[in-house]
């Protein structure tokens, strides 16, 4: 595995230029989550409105996997219907696992580039860490 | 299949040690088992290979180590017939998997009044810490007694067992009897009273195969030691949800979700539950002792130690003046405890010991239950996958030439 | 005598190890150290010869085997410049060793109000043992601060301490900074108001010598792991009028004299903090690594280390964007921390292990530290008697590559 | 090591037929020990009259090596002056801890033939349970 095709482009642009950084004013959902192996950590902002997520935050420090997949993340959740976006969540932690079949994971876009992760078992936590926090966040929620 | 115990040997390079002029006849496998090569092979490949602190290196031997550790819970999970590895805490062994048990669940979930079910049979390591609990919270112990001939007396059962029972630990195969408990009814009875119930496994894993879904316990908990593995490792398994509520008990690296000065989140089980670095070579050791117990297969293990255990009665029975303990019949596995009056056990081993035989004197970890027996001490003759009947024999031979040099016939 | 790395080097077999197509460049000794040949030999040599259970069988292994196991106890007593072996309890880890300490001298000694001096540069173990005490018995926790260069800042040492200090505990050797703490000087401090101290010495027994007698501490505990010896053993040293007066904390077999159904009653220490059959191969494996560091020489180690840190330290200046963490000057001993922005330590980790190394990134279960550093993570390499000058120059080069990859110098 | 020379006649012959066993009816001292190895104790009663041990019995369950050891020391205690009596588990003890000297362990007579003992290192507890008896229980008497 060369380091190539574990950082590949898109993510070193998203690590480099992190999409939808910030914090929301009157967030529907706010949640902080860390990763115990590294202390890194991610604070999430939902506004959840008619059943969508209307607008998504995040702020953090972590690496480039961790980083880059936030961002990544923030992009496939904007405007989607909360199913869907759970959905998302479920296969995007379903491919990290490698369970998903071939092309079953395209639907979620560019961020399957971070499929690579699987082969660096301590760096799949990182890739989880945005997903894991949207999950605790909208727990509950329908 | 059987067993071909004299191929077997080969595997185990202590098997060819020499006592003085004899050779080696180990009868102390309740104590501690041999080591076949492919155990001590595992542990030498380990930390020529692959050693590295498990958990967080996030490079390719932490990896490898990491898998090998985690795989290996998977691995016990399999061979316990456990549903997954969540449950799988190891431990050092047997008597540190009761006192986490007596801390991390006793201490939070019993007060004064509640009632702990014990047995006389129980090996110290499930009588002491439960000790310590009735002294520091109040909580009441009993004890399931025995018949005469060694078995739970189970007409005591529903007697015993009440609303306030919280626990009921007992003992899966007697280390000094051989006695095989049928735990699964002594389970379903404590869980009819809403208690829990823990299986001390220590002598039941290496000579049977258990399974945790038939037996139904909620704690069970044995040494690698025991089982041809190695030392410093041992396993407690526990029902998930169980664990997951128990509080931390030994806590520090591994054990944490994060840290500050003066205050500290822990980790989901069963990593909580396992302070500091742990015992890896010794884990990759235990993962090749099951594999390789498996690969016997461990009915074919029982059928050969309960052939053992019939022929040592049989052969024992003809000595003068002996006294065995324990049920005159099945099932029982692994150990046979005796005296041979007025020979005290502590003479006997030490005579046995100048013809290459090893066997155990004293009360073996179980004075309340030596009280039961009427004595102080016996000796106990104790076999795994290697001994061989003509061992036993050697055995009784040795037995009738110490009575001959005690003047006694 | 100096070291000879390159002829040391050919002692440890996983140092032949390749990582893809690269040679395996070990820089993660402070999470465990790699085992030299003689310490892998000594537990096999163990299982092959001499297996059995210790302390109780009245047979000639047993009694090797209880030798081999005692003669380890006073072996580190000796290595520690300690009076004797009583005041040696073999645990699993550092981690287990502080534990201890929290409950069977913490949880007897210890009430509401009472103080317990940390530092600011704690190892978790060091840290949670205590939040744990706090929470339970409102014991009071305070922090020796650090400067900014990784020192302790003693100046506000008698500030800290007064009557209610009861214990100070605190690290030899940091695991993140290197730093070798005077803990002479914090000895005395604590003893003139009274207070005990403990010393956390896994990351100090591996690079240096270490004199119990001139340290003057009451606790000192460190793992096997470290310093080339095996998973699953380590010791707490404690006074031995101090470890008499500790209450039982796991009990079973082997810390008893006396056991009855309801009540029993414990041997003397060091075996009442030895629950259950203990890890005698481990023992059998940190004997050896006793022998094999002392017969290179402590001077020599700490002289060879000092050297690499002092190159480390130099070389690493040398890339651009670096932020060094410890003392820029010795006392130092074992690791280097750093961090090179805008790159993650965890991305470092995982580009250098493309290139065979291994170092590790993360708090480094220091997460308070982390928090002091005004960080999250830091990359650490560090060191032991195998590692070369040259190994730290393939470590620039890597980072240098990284950076590159990264798109910054 | 031969077996003739650990239980050596005169060791034998006491084991059969201890001296002294039984109990005083108003012992000065009474002190019971037992050695958690292997669960024996023992019972030692002493009168103490005139700076002198005036009386001694045993009771207890144990092996060749303790009874004999036992029965062998009251024969030694026996009429003692405390301090001699004091003196002589001393030596004993030394001799068992195989720092005695050649001859040096001669004047506690018979007891000599425990000396084998010190081969087998579990077994030294057994010979010593008695003398430990003794010397907790006179314990600050002078
Ligand atoms: C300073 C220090 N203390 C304690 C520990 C804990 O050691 P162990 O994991 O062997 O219990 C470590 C090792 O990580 C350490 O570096
Ligand atoms: C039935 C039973 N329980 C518990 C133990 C204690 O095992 P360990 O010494 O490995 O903790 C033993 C072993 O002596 C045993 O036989």
């Amino acid at each position: 595995m060369s380091l190539e095709s574990l950082y590949q482009e898109i993510i070193m642009e998203h690590f480099k230029a992190p999409r939808n950084r910030g914090e929301l004013g009157q967030p529907d959902v706010s949640i902080s989550m860390n990763n115990p192996f590294c202390g890194d950590d991610i604070t999430l902002h939902l506004s959840l409105k008619d059943g969508k997520v209307s607008d998504v935050k995040f702020r953090g420090r972590g690496c480039a996997i961790s980083q880059a997949s936030a961002s990544l993340m923030t992009e496939i959740l904007q405007g989607k219907p909360l199913p869907d976006a759970m959905a998302s969540a479920a296969l995007f932690k379903k491919m990290m696992r490698g369970e998903t079949k071939k092309h079953e994971a395209d639907p979620l876009g560019d961020i399957v580039a971070l499929e690579g992760v699987r082969k660096f078992p301590v760096r799949v936590k990182c890739a989880l860490l945005a997903w894991s926090a949207f999950e605790e966040g909208v727990k509950g929620k329908k | 299949m059987a067993l071909d115990p004299s191929r077997l040997r080969a595997e185990f390079p202590i098997l060819s040690r020499r006592i003085g002029d004899r050779p080696l006849v180990y009868l102390d496998t309740a104590a501690t088992s041999q080591k076949p090569r492919a155990v001590i092979d595992a542990m030498t490949r380990y930390y020529e290979q692959m050693n590295a602190n498990v958990h967080r290196g996030a490079y390719r031997l932490s990896e490898e180590a990491t898998a090998m550790y985690e795989g290996v819970r998977e691995k016990v999970a399999r061979f316990l017939g456990a549903p997954g590895p969540e449950g799988v805490v190891f431990v050092r062994n047997t008597t540190e998997a009761i006192n986490l048990v007596a801390h991390a669940w006793g201490r939070k979930f019993l007060k004064a009044g509640d009632e702990v079910l014990l047995t006389e049979m129980e090996h110290h390591s499930n009588l002491v810490p439960w000790h310590l609990l009735a002294k520091e919270r109040g909580v009441v112990l009993r004890h399931i007694p025995i018949t005469d001939d060694g078995r739970l007396d189970l007409s005591r059962l529903d007697a015993l067992l009440g609303s306030r029972t919280k626990l009921v630990s007992l003992v899966h195969v007697s280390n000094v009897l051989g006695t095989v408990n049928p735990v699964e009814d002594v389970v379903r009875a404590a869980h009819r009273v809403g208690a829990l119930c823990l299986v001390d496994g220590a002598q039941a894993v290496p000579h049977r195969p258990v399974d945790l879904a038939a037996i139904g316990c909620d704690f069970y908990a044995f040494s690698a030691h025991k089982m041809y593995g190695p030392t410093g490792i041992g396993v407690l398994w526990a029902r998930p949800e169980i664990l997951a509520g128990m509080d931390p008990f030994m806590v520090g690296g591994e054990t944490i979700l994060e840290v500050r000065l003066d205050r500290s989140t822990f980790r989901e089980a069963p990593y909580r539950f396992e302070p500091g670095t742990p015992a890896v070579a010794e884990a990759a050791g235990l993962g090749a002792a099951i594999d390789w117990l498996t690969a016997l297969g461990l009915d074919a293990v029982e059928a050969h130690e309960t052939a053992l255990v019939d022929h040592a009665w049989r052969r024992l029975a003809e000595v003068p003046g002996i006294r065995m303990y324990g049920p005159s019949s099945g099932p029982r596995a692994g150990a046979v405890c005796f005296t041979t009056d007025p020979i005290h056990p502590h003479d006997l081993a030490t005579c046995l010991d100048q013809d290459g035989l090893a066997v155990r004197a004293g009360h073996h970890c179980a004075q309340p239950l030596m009280t039961r027996l009427g004595t102080v001490a016996t000796a106990r003759a104790s076999f795994g996958v290697y001994t061989l009947p003509s061992e036993i024999d050697l055995l009784v031979d040795s037995i009738l030439r110490t009575r001959e040099f005690f003047g006694c016939r």
